[in-house]
């Protein structure tokens, strides 16, 4: 595709449809509808199905299905209609399945949803929180990669700015490298062999009456271990010699690095840090782009979710204050009146100017 | 000049009018017609001509809950070019 | 920035003006925001156009140019129009309050000139035509090319009356008053 | 006809006169409301309302809503009310029905919201014999998200994602509701209207009434579904409305009463009875 | 009888002769389980594998299991299989299926996992004539977790929470979940079979070869429905689990095809015709 | 009821029903069907409704149903079953319903579930982790006070060895003090006053048309600072002196509390910490215990989860090290290999002996 | 002493055996009989007189796969007590 | 400590224990755990019974006493009985090995006592009887009245079996071969 105005919901389609993904399934709930209805357009045409499923629980089985056997596959909603999902999303992961998850929320309150996850027991998703349309083309590319390489759900976390801004992109495929060969998936192929598949969540193998979820836990576990170490991602800006750091995700962060660049343009020892993987926490790279700050503001929006990974990964070595709120319109959607260039510079200019520890 | 006589009337929101035009073929004497001016919203609305019969059939379409329905003690007479 | 009620057309003006935009080289980023329910609310969209990649996001604190297709959710927009922005309103229905000291205002009869092409819906389009060339900000080709690829399925029938509009619109506008390329080649927002 | 005289319609008569109807129910606490020009749920609303009243069932009702276009009337509609999240509402009307038993508990759903979302809970409801009202506001399109198909678009049907109709090899088909609930052990009555006329409104209000009672009079489920006109989501002229209801949802989703009295009466059965006219039943 | 002599059934017979049945099939890795003495579910995998083993689809089937006491089966049965989350399976089915047209989709679910935890995924995988099979095994209860009520259930039946017997005040209807899909547009075959004994277990396997072929020659959603015997759950001492499920159950789940070349039979039509006595479908 | 053996189970329920609860629904998951069933059995006795609900998603239904019309009811399920529950979870908070949420957790994975809100959005129920039968009996009919009292969700976090040990308990109704009468419940008897009520989580009032979010959602979190303020509550054993502090929760907790009172009856400089309300958590309790400690061993049987809220206390105040791990049987319950009293001695005496910052 | 014969046979697998009796109906002939000894689980398997017919009734029934059958090409006669 | 078979009764057994200390006026904590899903595998059972509030938890890592009814699953239970503690095995089914230097080791055959009661599956309560006799922990009325009170409805109809088992084990018990309760009132584990 050369560049083309481009709605953020289409860009990630056709983003995910560049990666080869080829199945969808999703219901209907704002600002998430427009994501499904493109992809509805779209997979047909290049020989993929999209189910316009009848609920939100039938949606993300129908992903399971369709990831089982092998192919690029997604699902998504707002965070409203991935709670439904939450059993499926803790159970798939168990699964060691490479599904793909959208989450248009309204506005960043399910933060900790996304990176804790909402279900039952341990289990991680790498969460990709894109600034703008360009790069969550890159980063929805990214998600059917990292879902690949490391056999476990990846949830993209935009929102109604990044669904329903229009940018003009240019959309290919991306290459991130080879990936093992999946010969976990099931085509039906090895039935009577005595060699047959089973994709499942209960940590058993074929031909075995017992189960072993500890140890398969525990692998699930030093699994999550080895992405935190080695996937994790984040953008920084003027952060060698910043007073103040300030950090923020998803489409709020270009309101901060806007701001930032204003304030650097005057002079002000400002300076960004921007997780783009809200899980794995750049926890690393933001303590040393915090070494030597006296503030560290943390801009959010939501009642301060984000905030505990910023103070988990600085342990007391700078001062953490909170710039955010909760922001939203009257529909909900979370277009609030925080998301105003001018009211998150007035944010920070009030951390800049109050003693190290912050304004509060 | 003939007279058409009126068994009932109605009254008509006309602000809370949003010009669906359910009501002009739900009334039996086909006595609503829709206006050439439009209403605060920008929407025409209906207008009564005589020979209502109070039979309140617009009332039960209408969805913005436009309309009163009267009925007459009398029947009442309007005088109209021929 | 375009404001407007629900149903008015302000979504398909502003992705028109933005999609010819991009046509002619620019960049331009978009936004329309729904200030209530699906139905009945104030319908606002951002439109920032550039020389260059756009680093602002799409909601503004100022804007350099206001469209008003009815006045009920007007105030807010005015308020973020800089001293010198451009104003244009859909007249004679816009009952707003104009500052004409501090604003250039433009007052476009766009639901007439719609409505006499036989379709009131199309009156956003007349405004954005007058805009475009009003400003120079592109010209009346790629609006119609614009349009054409902005309009969803369910809407094909209305092509022509749409072209029409954009016409009649780009017709009814005052070439050169304001010019949204100022020799500098800084870019208006 | 245009050369008669505008009558007065902005204030009551002169002349002696009855008022015999009145512009809202005194159920409802506004007359305001934001849905579409042309949208049948008003009208549904309006008998619904109508009918606890006349039964004199105001003080004893509580309605809880589903989320889709109706929605709106949650906080209008002037009885005691649960708002639901989207396919819940039958549960939670078991809920409330159970602690207060002597009250009046419905739902307010659409086909979205009851026979997409959840399903399953309206079917178990009635298996169950809760003692509840299930009303189902049909209008074969999740009106409020921007008019995609639902489980009861009827095929040839117009929606966002079937705009050359509902195709039955791509979309699959319908789901005629109301038979499944009315063939439930636990199903009391089951009836299926529509508000594409004034009569079709006026029968609609006595299924209600029927429905209410059957579940004051403690006999089991009850159920009934109203068929609305979606302008919007079909994507046609409002006036287009009724007729397009009739013609493409109403010869599938045909109007009668399912199951009353103890006897059942299929869909089927009432295509053939009707003889494509009108049914004659309720 | 019992002066009789006990003859060896240690090994093979030394006289000429010709095996006929294998103990287990050959899609079973191992004969061992752990479900209960007297269960019918074992049964009814028997033949699921064996109807699949005879239509030579071994090759190209996926089994979507649900979570029951059969999901002990999961990791046993030699067929490609995804383990699904209780009543989830249809879905899942559904994902396979449309990602390997090719391949023989089915699922394996109890009456808890569909009819209660999923009801919704069922019907409305029905309803789009999903080409997949999904199969029932039907013991009224929750097998797993104790033996509790489901609402498969008939009015009468024992379980761990209606010891004297399911009573329609308090407890409500079963619903015949047969009824509910053969009427739906998407399904193309709908039967009911038992295994209380070994011609029922033979007309289960035939009903099951039906279904597969139906998807195969993709005519639409296909569906069997299992009555199996669980003492445990019921109660009762094994050797009873057949003539309770018969009497019990089978009087109210008849058995028979309930749909098949476009015909729809219902459970009331199969209760007529077999004027209490066995049916004589399939 | 006098002192009688009691499985826990089914002390939760009859002390649930001491403290007035009157409406359960549930569907059987293990650990925690006994709840169910004993609920099933007795309520009804007392004038209560049991619905055995077909699934989870409609037993929260019909629970939520029940609550607002002002009578005490609860739910429960493992904390799979809870994954379905999570959208109503998020919504019956913001709706302010006084519901109590039994969880027969299988082990304590599901932390981040009960304390961060496993669904969308900003929201947090109130946490209560009973060591025993004992306090279970308590803890429960303080759920439905501060339920009522705050009206916010209050969760119970149980497992499987609360759930099925069997003691002698004495339950009888407490008195916590009076509550404000209920007057935002439904009852059906306001219709056409003008005055109906409404009970909803869209943050509308009756006759308003328009909603207002923003502001609910702003509220609701100045509540749940309340509750973090006030609410918190712990265990603390011979921690003025310790040199090492063991925090641990629930059930596990009663293993640490042995070893430490074992390790103090050697003379050993240990003591112990058990929050009782995993939220709000005993941040400001913890830290003072931990004054002066030289390590910090948190025991708990998942892959780390209240750790972080250990870390977030003390903010590099002392080291924390994890001691705990997943553990689990093979039908995966809960039930595994860590709940040994000479293992559990064994990782803190492994702390004692280690450097400070612990053995790792 | 009086012969009967068997058309066919069975073996089983009375380890498998849980012991459910429910093959013991199922046998046309009822030539199948429950043990007195108990296997290693403890449970008591059928045991197998003379006069099988090879039906595969057993095998359909029996939960545990503890059946194979067999058709003998000429029936067996087995000599009893009268 | 006790361990079985499922479905052998190992619960029952413990749950009657644990009541008829109560009854007794002791403490008593008890829990049964299952080793794989919930039919076919091993279940255990933890019994701790002490004159005062018991603080320790209901998984031990020693035990003074253990009780088989199989030896499937025994090992795990017998490395955790005490020198010197009791271990009282349902013989002749049982075929593990015992430790009889380390252990007092009693067997009872209590599969063929409740064999000619006519219920084999009341065999775990004539082990729980013969244990309680041996040991002096409770005495058999104590054990029948907990047995009717532990007893689900719908196995009321074993009253009269179970009863004649507690009192057949009680029996066959060998009184004061290894008392409960030392003379320093010390509590048992
Ligand atoms: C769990 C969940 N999923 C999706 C939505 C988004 N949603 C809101 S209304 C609606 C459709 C409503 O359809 P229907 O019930 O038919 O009502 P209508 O708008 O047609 O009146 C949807 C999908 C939601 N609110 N909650
Ligand atoms: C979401 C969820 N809820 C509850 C359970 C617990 N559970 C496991 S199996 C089962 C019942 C299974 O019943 P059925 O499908 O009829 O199978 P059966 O055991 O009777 O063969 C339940 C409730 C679960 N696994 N998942
Ligand atoms: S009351 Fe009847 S006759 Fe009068 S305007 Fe209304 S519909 Fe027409
Ligand atoms: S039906 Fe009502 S809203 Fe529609 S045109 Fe008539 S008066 Fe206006
Ligand atoms: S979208 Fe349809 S249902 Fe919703 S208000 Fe508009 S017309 Fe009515
Ligand atoms: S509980 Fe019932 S269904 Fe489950 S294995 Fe036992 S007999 Fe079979
Ligand atoms: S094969 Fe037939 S006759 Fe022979 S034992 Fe089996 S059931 Fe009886
Ligand atoms: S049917 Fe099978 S398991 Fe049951 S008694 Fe007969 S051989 Fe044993
Ligand atoms: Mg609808
Ligand atoms: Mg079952």
């Amino acid at each position: 595709m050369s560049r083309e105005l481009i709605e953020g919901s289409a860009a990630i389609a056709e983003a995910a449809i560049a990666a080869g993904c080829r199945f969808f399934a999703g219901y209907p709930m704002t600002p998430f509808t427009e994501v499904l209805e493109h992809f509805a357009r779209r997979l047909p045409e290049v020989g993929g199905v999209c189910i316009n499923a009848e609920s939100e629980l039938e949606a993300v089985g129908m992903a399971w299905g369709a990831v089982s056997t092998g192919a690029r596959a997604a699902t998504g909603s707002t965070g409203q209609g991935l709670s439904l999902m939450q059993e499926s999303f803790s159970e798939i992961t168990r699964a060691e399945l490479p599904l793909v998850i959208v989450n248009m929320a309204r506005g960043q309150g399910d933060y900790y949803q996304s990176t804790r996850g909402g279900g039952h027991g341990d289990y991680r998703h790498i969460v990709l929180a894109p600034i703008d349309i360009h790069e969550a083309v890159e980063l929805t590319q990214l998600a059917f990669h990292l879902a690949d390489a490391w056999r476990n759900p990846v949830l993209i976390y935009g929102d109604y700015l990044l669904a329903h801004t229009y940018e003009a992109v240019d959309i290919r495929a991306l290459d991130f490298g080879e990936l093992p060969a999946k010969d976990w998936a099931v085509d039906g192929s090895l039935g009577g062999t005595g060699h047959s598949r089973s994709v499942n969540p209960l940590g058993f193998r074929k031909g075995e009456t017992g189960v072993d979820p500890d140890s398969m836990w525990k692998r699930l576990q030093a699994k999550h271990d080895a992405i935190e170490r080695e996937e994790a991602r984040c953008e920084t800006e003027f952060v060698d010699d910043a007073e103040t750091v300030v950090v923020a995700f998803g489409s709020l962060a270009k309101f901060a690095r806007y701001a930032v660049r204003e304030l650097r343009g005057e002079g002000v020892r400002v300076g960004y840090v921007r997780p783009i993987t809200l899980w794995p926490f750049p926890s690393q790279a933001l303590a040393s782009a915090c070494d030597g700050a006296a503030n560290v503001a943390v801009l959010e929006q939501n009642a301060g979710q984000m905030i505990d990974d910023v103070r988990l990964a600085l342990l007391g070595r700078a001062p953490v204050v909170a710039i955010g709120e909760i922001s939203t319109d009257p529909a909900g959607f979370g277009v609030g009146p925080l998301l105003d260039p001018e009211r998150v510079r007035g944010r920070i200019e009030a951390v800049l100017e109050a003693p190290p520890g912050g304004p509060r | 000049m003939r007279a058409i006589e009126s068994r009932g009337t109605v009254t008509i929101a006309k602000q809370l009018c949003k010009g669906c035009e359910l009501c002009i073929p739900a009334c039996p004497p086909r006595v609503l017609e829709m206006s050439e001016a439009h209403n605060e919203q920008g929407f025409p609305y209906p207008e009564l001509r005589p020979g209502c019969t109070g039979c309140g059939a617009c009332l039960l379409v209408c969805p913005d809950f436009c309309f009163e329905v009267f009925l007459y003690r009398e029947p009442v007479a309007h005088e109209v070019a021929p | 920035m375009l404001t407007g009620i629900g149903g008015q057309g302000v979504q398909l003006a502003a992705q028109v003006l933005a999609r010819a935009a991009v046509r002619e080289d620019r960049h331009a980023i978009y936004l329309g925001t729904y200030g209530g329910t699906m139905r009945g609310g104030n319908t606002d969209s951002t439109l920032v156009v550039g020389d260059a990649p756009i680093s602002a996001p799409p909601i503004v604190s100022r804007t350099w140019a206001a469209l008003a297709m009815h006045h009920q959710f007007w105030e807010p927009v005015r308020d973020k129009l800089r001293p010198g922005g451009v104003a244009m309103v859909n007249s004679p229905a816009f009952e707003g309050e104009l500052d004409r000291e501090r604003h250039r205002v433009f007052e476009v009869p766009a639901t007439p000139i719609a409505a006499g092409l036989g379709g009131a819906m199309a009156s956003s389009l007349v405004l954005a035509g007058a805009f475009a060339a009003t400003t120079g900000l592109v010209e009346l080709p790629s609006l119609i090319e614009a349009m054409r690829e902005s309009l969803p399925p369910y809407r094909r029938q209305h092509l022509e009356l749409n072209q029409a509009a954009l016409a009649a619109g780009f017709e009814a506008g005052s070439p050169g008053a304001a010019p949204a390329w100022p020799k500098n080649g800084g870019a208006p927002a | 006809m245009s050369r008669l005289p505008v009558l007065d319609t902005d204030r009551p008569p002169q002349a002696s006169a009855v008022k015999i109807a009145r512009d809202k129910p005194d159920l409802l606490l506004t007359e305001r409301h934001d849905l579409c020009p042309g949208c049948g749920e008003p009208l549904a609303m309006r008998v619904l309302l109508e009918a606890i009243e006349e039964l004199d069932a105001s003080r004893m009702a509580i309605g809880v809503v589903g989320i889709g276009c109706y929605t709106a009337f949650s906080p209008t509609m002037d009885v005691d009310s649960i708002q639901a999240l989207h396919g819940r509402a039958p549960s939670v009307a078991t809920g409330a029905k159970r602690m207060r038993p002597e009250s009046l508990v419905f739902t307010l759903q659409g086909d979205g919201d009851m026979v997409n979302e959840g399903l399953q809970e309206v079917i178990h409801t009635a298996a169950r014999g809760e003692s509840v009202t299930c009303v189902l506001l049909n209008n074969g399109v999740f009106g409020e998200t921007g008019g995609h198909m639902t489980a009861t678009t009827v095929l040839g049907q117009r929606t966002k994602n079937s705009l050359d109709g509902r195709d039955a090899a791509y979309h699959g088909h319908p789901i005629l509701i109301g038979d499944l609930l009315a063939q439930l052990g636990g199903t009391a009555y089951a009836a299926r209207g529509a508000v594409d006329d004034a009569a079709g409104v006026a029968r609609a209000k006595r299924m209600l009434r029927r429905a209410f009672q059957t579940q004051l009079r403690g006999e089991g489920f009850s159920f009934v579904e109203i068929l609305t006109m979606c302008p919007t989501g079909w994507f046609i002229p409002t006036p287009d409305g009724p007729g397009y209801l009739d013609e493409v949802m109403g010869t599938v989703h045909v109007t009668g009463e399912l199951k009353a009295g103890g006897k059942l009466t299929t869909t089927a059965e009432l295509i053939a009875r009707r003889g494509g006219r009108e049914a004659p039943t309720a």
